[in-house]
C-alpha cells in the first residue's frame, strides 16, 4: 500500500482542510528555491546540473547494489540500519517510478508551444499553405475542448450515469469525442501504419538485388523466412519431402522441411547475430548511462 | 443531455475512417492537397489529444492524486497524499527558462533529472537482461552421443504409425555431431558478430579482417530474417485496413439497429 | 531488344506495385473467405499453447495488453485467440495495459467480441469481477513493471473495480486476485504487444513469472533470443502466430483426432499431448486473413525475382 | 544479507564493466587521444551529405527518433550538433524534428549553443528545431509532409526508430535525398539497409560521437565497452570449454528448484539432491556454469527472525463495516 510509502510523516491527509496550504506552501518553497538557484554564479552552474542528475540516478543504483532484506514481509520491523535502508529503498520504488514521466509531462507545454509558433507564423505571414495551418489549429482546439468535457462528465459531473463500455448511456459530448478519437485519430494512425506495407514492397523490389555478398545474404534469408510464413507453401513443400522419404515422417529427410530450415536459420544465425548486436548496444547504453549520470559527457546535457 | 442514435455514430465513425484511409493513401500517388489536409488535421488532433491525455492520463493519475490523496466513494481516506510531489511543479517549470537569455541554463536541471533517472536504471537492468542470454550462449561443442552423426530419431515408424521409442528421453538428451556443428555455427556467429563491434582494435592480417567480415555477413543474415518477419506484420496490417474499408464499411451500413 | 524489356522489369514504377498489391489483397479478401489453409505451427507457438492449456485452475493469468488499433491486423487476432483459449478452459484472468492509454479500450472490445461469440455458441459470458478483472492503464511500462515485480499489492493496491453488486472494492478482494500475494502467484503471464514493452517485462519480471508473449511480426525476431534463453516460455509471432494458435485450438497438439490423424505434431516434446479447446469458436482473424497474406507475400517474392531477372538480363544486354 | 535476487555474480559482472569504462576514461584523459578507433564508413559520409545539401540549396533533415529522453536521444542530438556545426558554416538550412517534448527542449538548447559558439546566431531559424507530435504516426505523417514539400537534400535518421522508419526512408528516397541512418532498434536496421545510403549498425551508433569528436571521455568509454565485450567473449569461450567437459561426465546429482514457505510467503529455493535414475550424462542445469548464473538458495539461507510492527487499530471504519 502507498500508505507505507515513506512512513516519515511526509503524507497529507486528503480530508485535512489545511492540505491545500501544505501543498501550495511546498510549491512556493520550491519556487523560492528555484529563484535562489537562478542567482547561482556562472561557475557553479555545471556542478548544480550534475548534482541534480547524480542524485536522481543514485536511487536506482543503490536499489541495485544495496542488499535486499531477506524474506521481508509487510509489517516487519527492520533488524538493523542496513535492512531499514533496504526497506526504505523498496518502499520508494512506486514514488521514484513516476518521476521521469511526470517531469516529461511538464515539458509538453514547450513542445506544443513550438508547434503553435510554427503554424501561427505561417498564418500571420500568409505563407504558402497557411490554410492548412488553420485546419491544424481548429482540430487542436476542438479535440481539447471535447476531450476535457468528456473527461469531466465521465469522472465528475455524470459519473453515475455514464458507462464507458456502453455507448447507449453516452451524451452527445461523449459521442463527438468518440468520433474525433475513435473515428478520426485512431483510423489515421492505422492508415499511416499500414502505408508501410507499400513502402516495404517498393523498398524490397528496389534493394533486394544480387549485387554484393551482403545484399544477397540479406535477400536469401528474407526469402526463406517469407516462404516459411506461407502455410500452404510450407505444406506443399513438406508433403513433397514426406513423399521423398517414403511417407516416413521421422526419416532423416524431414530435416529439410521448410519450417525446419527456417527455424534452423533463426536459431543458429539470427539469434546469435542479434544477441551479439544486443550485447554491444547494451554495453553502449550502460556506458553512456554512466557518463550521463556522473556528468562526464560534455557537449550534451551538461555543457 | 441529449444524444445521437448509436447506429448513426457508428456509421459516421466508419465512414470517416474510410475517408482517412483514402486521404492518407493518396500520398502514395504523390504529395497533394488532400494529403496535406489530412496530415494537418492529424497533427492538430494528435496535439490536442496529447494535451488532454497529459492531464487525464499522466498528471492527474500520477501526480495530482498521489499529491492530494484519494478518497473512497464514502468519503473516507483511501490513500494519503504526499506533499513531496508538489516540488515537481517548480522543477518542471524550470524547463521554461529556455525563453530567458540569462537563466536558460536552468532548463537543463529537469532534463538532467530525467536522464539521471534513466541512467541509474541501466545499471540495474543490465544483468537481468543479458545474464540469461550469456548463459544460453554457452553450448557444448563436444559430442556425447557416439552412435551416429545425426541425432537418432526418438520415434519409430511402425506400420504407418509414429511410435515413441522407450528410451526417447535419453536419446533426446545426447548431443550428436550434427548438433555440435550447429552449436559451432552458433558460437562462430556470436563471436564474429561481437568481434565486428570491437572498435578499438586495429585489424591486421587476413584472418582478422576475414573474421570481421564474416561477422558482418552473419548480421546481414539476421537482418534478412527480421525483414522477412516484418513483412508479414506490415502486410497483416494492410490486409486489415483493406478489410476495414471493404468489409466493415459495408457491414456498418447494412446491419440493422441494435 | 531484350535489354529494353529487362530495363522495364527493373524499373517498374512504384505506384503500379502499390495498385497491384491493393487490388489483389482486396479480391482475395472478398473471394477467399472461409478457405482453410494447412499450416505447420512454429515451435514457439506450440510452447505458448502448452503454457495456456496447462494453467492451474486456481491461478489467474496475467495479461499485459499493450497494443492499440494501429496493429489491429495482428494484435487483435492474438488477443482474441488468447481469450478464447482461456475462456474455453474457464481460467480467470487479469488484464491491464502498460503501453498506451488506448490499450485498455481495445482490450475491452476484444473481450466483448469473444463474449458475443460465446453467446452465439450458447456459452456463458465471462463476467468482470468474478471471472476477470480489468485494471486499466499503468503509464510507463518500465517503472510499472518494476513496481509490479517489487510488490504487487502496493503496485495494484489502489485500483478499485465494481463488484457484482456495483460497489467499488479493492481488486484484491475479487475472486480473481484473492490468492495473489506476489507477482509469481500468477498461473502465466502473457504480454500481448506491438512494442518494446516485452523487453521491459523480460528485464524486470522474467525471473519471477512464467512469461509468455504474443507479439507482432516486427517485434518477433527481437523476442526470439529471449525465447531461446528461456526468459520467454511461449511466443506467438504475428498473423502466422494467430493462425498457429487457432489451428491448434481446433486440432490439438500431438493429439490423435478421429481416424488416428495427428494434424499438429511436436517431435521434440513427445510427452505432451493436448486436445483441442473444449468449446467455443476456434477460427477467427487469423483464418480470415491468412490467405491474403499468402497472396501479398507471393507478390513480393515475385517482384523481387522480376527485379533480379531484369537486372541480369539488362546487364547482359548492356554488355552486347 | 545476501544478494539473493541476482546472485553475486551478476553484480560482480556489472560492476566490473563499470570499472572497465571508468578506468579507460581516466586512462584516455591522460593519453591525449592517441587511442585507435576503427573506421566507421557511414560517418565519413556526413560531410558529403552536408556538402550536397549546400550545393542544392535545400535543407538537411535530422530526426532523433521517437524515443523519450535517454542515452539514444542524447547521442543522436550530440551527432546532430556536429552536423549543425558544419551546416551553420555553409549557411545550409536545417530541420530537426522531435517527437518528445524533453528531447525537443534539449535539442533546441544544444542547437542554439552550436550557432552561438560559431558566432552565427543570426543564421538560426527559430523554427528549425520543431516539435511535430508525440504521437507516433502523426509524427510520421508530419515529417513525411516536410520531406516531400521541402524536398530535403539529405536526411539523418539517427535514434530510436520504430515502424515509422521506412515511411521516412522511402519518402526521402523517392525524392532522391542522400540518407544516413542508424538505430539501436534491430528491427528497423534492415529497412534502413534497404532504403538508405549509409547505415550505422547496432553499437556503431554509440561509437559515432567518439569517432567524430575524439573526445578523451568518449574514446575511453568506447575502449571500456570493448573490454566489456571481450569479457563476454571470454565468458562464452571459457564456459563452452567447461561445459563441453562437464557434459561428458556422468550425472550424479540433480538440481531441484521449488518454492518454500518462509515467514508466511513463498520464496524460490533450490537444492542439490543425489541422482539415482537411469545412468546418463550431465544436463545443463548440473553444470558449474549454470550454478554460477543461477545460485543455489537453500531454505536455511532464508531463515531469519524479525519482529512484527505494532499496528495500531485504525480508527476509521472500513468500507465493509459501513455497508454492513
Amino acid at each position: 500500500m502507498i500508505t507505507n510509502l515513506l512512513s516519515l510523516g511526509w503524507d497529507v491527509n486528503p480530508t485535512d482542510p489545511n492540505k491545500w496550504f501544505i501543498i501550495l506552501g511546498v510549491m512556493l518553497a520550491g519556487g523560492v528555491g528555484a529563484f535562489l538557484l537562478s542567482k547561482a554564479p556562472t561557475s557553479s552552474r555545471r556542478s548544480i546540473i550534475v548534482a541534480f542528475t547524480f542524485v536522481s540516478g543514485l536511487f536506482w543504483v543503490l536499489k541495485y547494489l544495496w542488499p535486499e532484506p531477506i524474506a521481508f514481509r509487510e509489517g516487519d520491523v527492520p533488524r538493523n540500519g542496513i535492512e531499514g535502508f533496504g526497506k526504505y529503498l523498496t518502499d520508494g520504488v512506486p514514488f521514484v517510478s513516476t518521476l521521469a514521466q511526470t517531469l516529461t509531462a511538464f515539458l509538453l507545454g514547450l513542445g506544443i508551444f513550438s508547434l503553435l509558433r510554427v503554424h501561427l507564423t505561417k498564418i500571420s505571414r500568409k505563407q504558402k499553405d497557411w490554410q492548412f495551418s488553420v485546419i491544424l489549429l481548429i482540430s487542436l482546439v476542438t479535440v481539447c475542448f471535447f476531450g476535457y468535457w468528456d473527461w469531466i462528465l465521465f469522472n465528475f459531473r455524470m459519473k453515475d450515469v455514464l458507462v464507458s463500455d456502453d455507448p447507449s448511456t453516452w451524451t452527445w459530448v461523449n459521442q463527438v469525442q468518440d468520433i474525433l478519437f475513435d473515428g478520426l485519430l485512431q483510423n489515421m494512425d492505422a492508415a499511416m501504419f499500414s502505408l508501410i506495407a507499400f513502402f516495404i514492397f517498393s523498398a524490397a523490389y528496389r534493394a533486394f538485388r544480387i549485387r554484393s555478398v551482403e545484399s544477397s545474404l540479406l535477400m536469401v534469408s528474407a526469402l526463406i523466412v517469407m516462404l516459411s510464413l506461407m502455410g500452404a507453401l510450407t505444406f506443399v513443400w513438406n508433403s513433397a519431402v514426406l513423399q521423398a522419404s517414403g511417407g516416413n515422417p521421422v526419416h532423416f529427410l524431414s530435416n529439410f522441411r521448410l519450417d525446419t530450415i527456417a527455424g534452423w536459420v533463426q536459431s543458429n544465425v539470427q539469434v546469435p547475430a542479434l544477441r551479439a548486436l544486443e550485447f554491444g548496444v547494451g554495453l553502449g547504453a550502460l556506458a553512456m548511462g554512466l557518463r550521463l549520470w556522473l556528468g562526464l559527457e560534455r557537449g550534451g546535457v551538461s555543457q | 443531455m441529449s444524444s445521437f442514435p448509436v447506429l448513426l455514430v457508428d456509421q459516421i465513425k466508419v465512414l470517416l475512417g474510410a475517408l482517412c484511409i483514402v486521404g492518407l493513401y493518396s500520398v502514395l500517388y504523390k504529395e497533394n492537397k488532400i494529403y496535406r489536409f489530412f496530415e494537418h488535421m492529424f497533427l492538430g488532433l494528435a496535439a490536442g489529444y496529447s494535451l488532454v491525455a497529459l492531464w487525464k492520463d499522466t498528471l492527474y493519475e500520477q501526480w495530482w492524486l498521489p499529491m492530494t490523496g484519494r478518497l473512497t466513494e464514502t468519503g473516507t481516506v483511501d490513500a494519503p497524499g504526499y506533499w513531496l510531489f508538489a516540488l515537481l511543479l517548480p522543477i518542471g517549470l524550470m524547463a521554461y527558462t529556455v525563453f530567458s537569455k540569462r537563466h536558460n541554463w536552468m532548463s537543463r536541471i529537469p532534463i538532467g533529472m530525467i536522464l539521471g533517472l534513466w541512467s541509474g536504471q541501466q545499471v540495474q537492468i543490465y544483468w537481468n537482461k543479458f545474464g540469461p542470454q550469456i548463459l544460453n550462449s554457452i553450448k557444448p561443442i563436444v559430442p556425447t552421443g557416439t552412435d551416429g552423426f545425426f541425432q537418432q530419431s526418438a520415434y519409430d515408424f511402425v506400420n504407418g504409425a509414429v511410435v515413441t521409442k522407450p528410451d526417447a528421453s535419453l536419446i533426446l538428451s545426447r548431443i550428436y555431431m550434427s548438433e555440435v556443428i550447429n552449436n559451432m555455427i552458433f558460437l562462430v556467429t556470436l563471436l564474429s558478430a561481437l568481434a565486428y563491434f570491437l572498435f578499438s582494435i586495429d585489424l591486421r592480417g587476413k584472418a582478422a579482417t576475414g573474421f570481421n567480415k564474416l561477422g558482418r555477413w552473419m548480421l546481414m543474415i539476421g537482418f534478412g530474417a527480421i525483414f522477412g518477419s516484418t513483412v508479414m506484420a506490415r502486410f497483416a496490417l494492410v490486409i486489415d485496413r483493406i478489410g476495414f474499408v471493404i468489409v466493415d464499411t459495408f457491414e456498418a451500413f447494412t446491419r440493422g439497429p441494435g | 531488344m531484350s535489354g529494353f524489356n529487362a530495363d522495364k522489369l527493373q524499373k517498374i514504377d512504384r505506384r503500379w506495385l502499390y495498385v497491384i498489391l491493393i487490388v489483389s489483397v482486396a479480391i482475395t479478401l472478398l473471394v477467399g473467405k472461409g478457405t482453410e489453409i494447412p499450416v505447420y505451427p512454429d515451435d514457439s507457438s506450440k510452447d505458448l499453447y502448452i503454457t495456456l492449456m496447462n494453467v492451474p485452475e486456481d491461478k489467474p493469468v496475467f495479461i499485459q495488453s499493450d497494443w492499440t488499433n494501429s496493429t489491429r491486423g495482428e494484435s487483435r487476432g492474438q488477443m482474441m485467440a488468447l481469450l478464447r483459449v482461456l475462456m474455453s478452459n474457464n481460467r480467470k484472468f487479469v488484464i491491464y495495459s502498460m503501453g498506451d492509454p488506448q490499450a485498455p479500450q481495445v482490450a475491452r472490445d476484444a473481450i466483448r467480441m469473444v463474449n458475443e461469440e460465446r453467446r452465439k455458441e450458447g456459452l456463458d459470458d465471462f463476467k468482470s469481477w468474478e471471472d476477470y478483472i480489468e485494471l486499466g492503464n499503468f503509464p510507463n511500462a518500465e517503472n510499472s513493471l518494476n513496481a509490479l515485480g517489487n510488490n504487487i499489492r502496493s503496485a495494484w493496491g489502489n485500483r478499485r473495480r465494481p463488484d457484482t453488486t456495483g460497489v467499488d472494492r479493492s481488486v484484491f478482494e475479487s475472486p480473481v486476485l484473492a490468492n495473489v500475494q506476489k507477482v509469481s502467484d500468477c498461473g502465466a503471464y502473457v504480454v500481448v504487444t506491438a512494442s518494446s514493452t516485452i523487453d521491459f517485462a523480460v528485464e524486470r519480471i522474467s525471473d519471477k513469472v512464467n512469461l509468455n508473449a504474443m507479439v507482432t511480426g516486427v517485434v518477433g525476431p527481437t523476442v526470439l533470443p529471449y525465447k531461446r534463453a528461456g526468459q520467454v516460455k511461449g511466443l506467438a509471432i504475428g498473423l502466422k502466430g494467430v493462425y498457429d494458435m487457432e489451428y491448434m485450438m481446433k486440432y490439438g497438439l500431438n493429439h490423435q483426432l478421429e481416424g488416428g490423424v495427428i494434424k499438429v505434431d511436436y517431435p521434440q516434446k513427445p510427452e505432451v499431448s493436448l486436445p483441442p479447446v473444449p468449446n467455443g469458436q476456434t477460427f477467427g482473424q487469423g483464418a480470415t486473413n491468412y490467405l491474403s497474406l499468402h497472396i501479398a507475400l507471393g507478390l513480393m517474392i515475385l517482384a523481387i525475382i522480376l527485379g533480379n531477372v531484369g537486372m541480369f538480363v539488362g546487364r547482359k544486354g548492356g554488355k552486347k | 544479507m545476501q544478494y539473493l535476487d541476482t546472485g553475486w555474480f551478476g553484480i560482480f559482472v556489472t560492476v566490473t564493466i563499470v570499472v572497465f569504462v571508468l578506468f579507460n576514461i581516466a586512462r584516455a584523459g591522460k593519453s591525449k587521444g592517441e587511442i585507435f578507433i576503427r573506421r566507421i564508413p557511414g560517418l565519413n559520409a556526413l560531410d558529403d551529405a552536408i556538402g550536397r545539401a549546400t550545393e542544392m540549396g535545400r535543407p538537411v533533415l535530422m530526426v532523433p527518433g521517437i524515443g523519450s529522453l535517454d542515452a539514444v536521444s542524447v547521442q543522436a542530438v550530440t551527432i546532430f550538433a556536429n552536423v549543425t556545426k558544419q551546416a551553420a558554416q555553409f549557411g545550409t538550412p536545417i530541420r530537426l524534428c522531435c517527437a518528445d517534448a524533453a528531447v525537443y527542449t534539449l535539442a533546441q538548447e544544444v542547437i542554439r549553443d552550436v550557432y552561438q559558439s560559431q558566432g552565427m546566431i543570426e543564421r538560426m531559424d527559430q523554427n528549425s528545431v520543431q516539435f511535430v507530435s508525440d504521437r507516433q504516426f502523426a509524427f510520421a505523417a508530419g515529417v513525411q509532409g516536410i520531406i516531400l514539400r521541402e524536398q530535403v537534400a539529405a536526411t539523418f535518421l539517427l535514434g530510436a526508430f520504430y515502424a515509422e522508419s521506412l515511411i521516412f526512408a522511402e519518402s526521402a528516397n523517392s525524392i532522391g535525398a542522400i540518407q544516413i541512418a542508424g538505430s539501436t532498434q534491430n528491427t528497423q536496421t534492415p529497412f534502413f539497409i534497404a532504403a538508405c545510403d549509409y547505415v550505422l549498425i547496432g553499437d556503431e551508433f554509440y561509437a559515432a560521437s567518439a569517432y567524430i569528436t575524439r573526445q578523451p571521455v568518449l574514446v575511453g568509454s568506447l575502449v571500456g565497452q570493448d573490454w566489456g565485450k571481450m569479457l563476454i567473449i571470454s565468458f562464452v569461450v571459457l564456459g563452452t570449454i567447461l561445459n563441453s567437459y562437464e557434459f561428458k561426465q556422468p550425472k550424479t546429482t540433480q538440481r531441484v528448484d521449488t518454492t518454500a514457505e518462509v515467514r508466511g510467503g513463498n520464496e524460490n529455493v533450490s537444492s542439490i539432491e543425489p541422482y539415482d535414475g537411469d545412468p546418463r550424462t550431465k544436463t545443463p542445469d548440473d553444470t558449474f556454469v549454470y550454478r554460477m548464473f543461477n545460485p543455489i538458495v537453500s531454505p536455511e539461507m532464508l531463515t531469519i527472525e524479525r519482529e512484527k510492527e505494532q499496528v495500531e487499530e485504525s480508527v476509521e471504519p472500513t468500507e465493509e463495516e459501513v455497508t454492513e
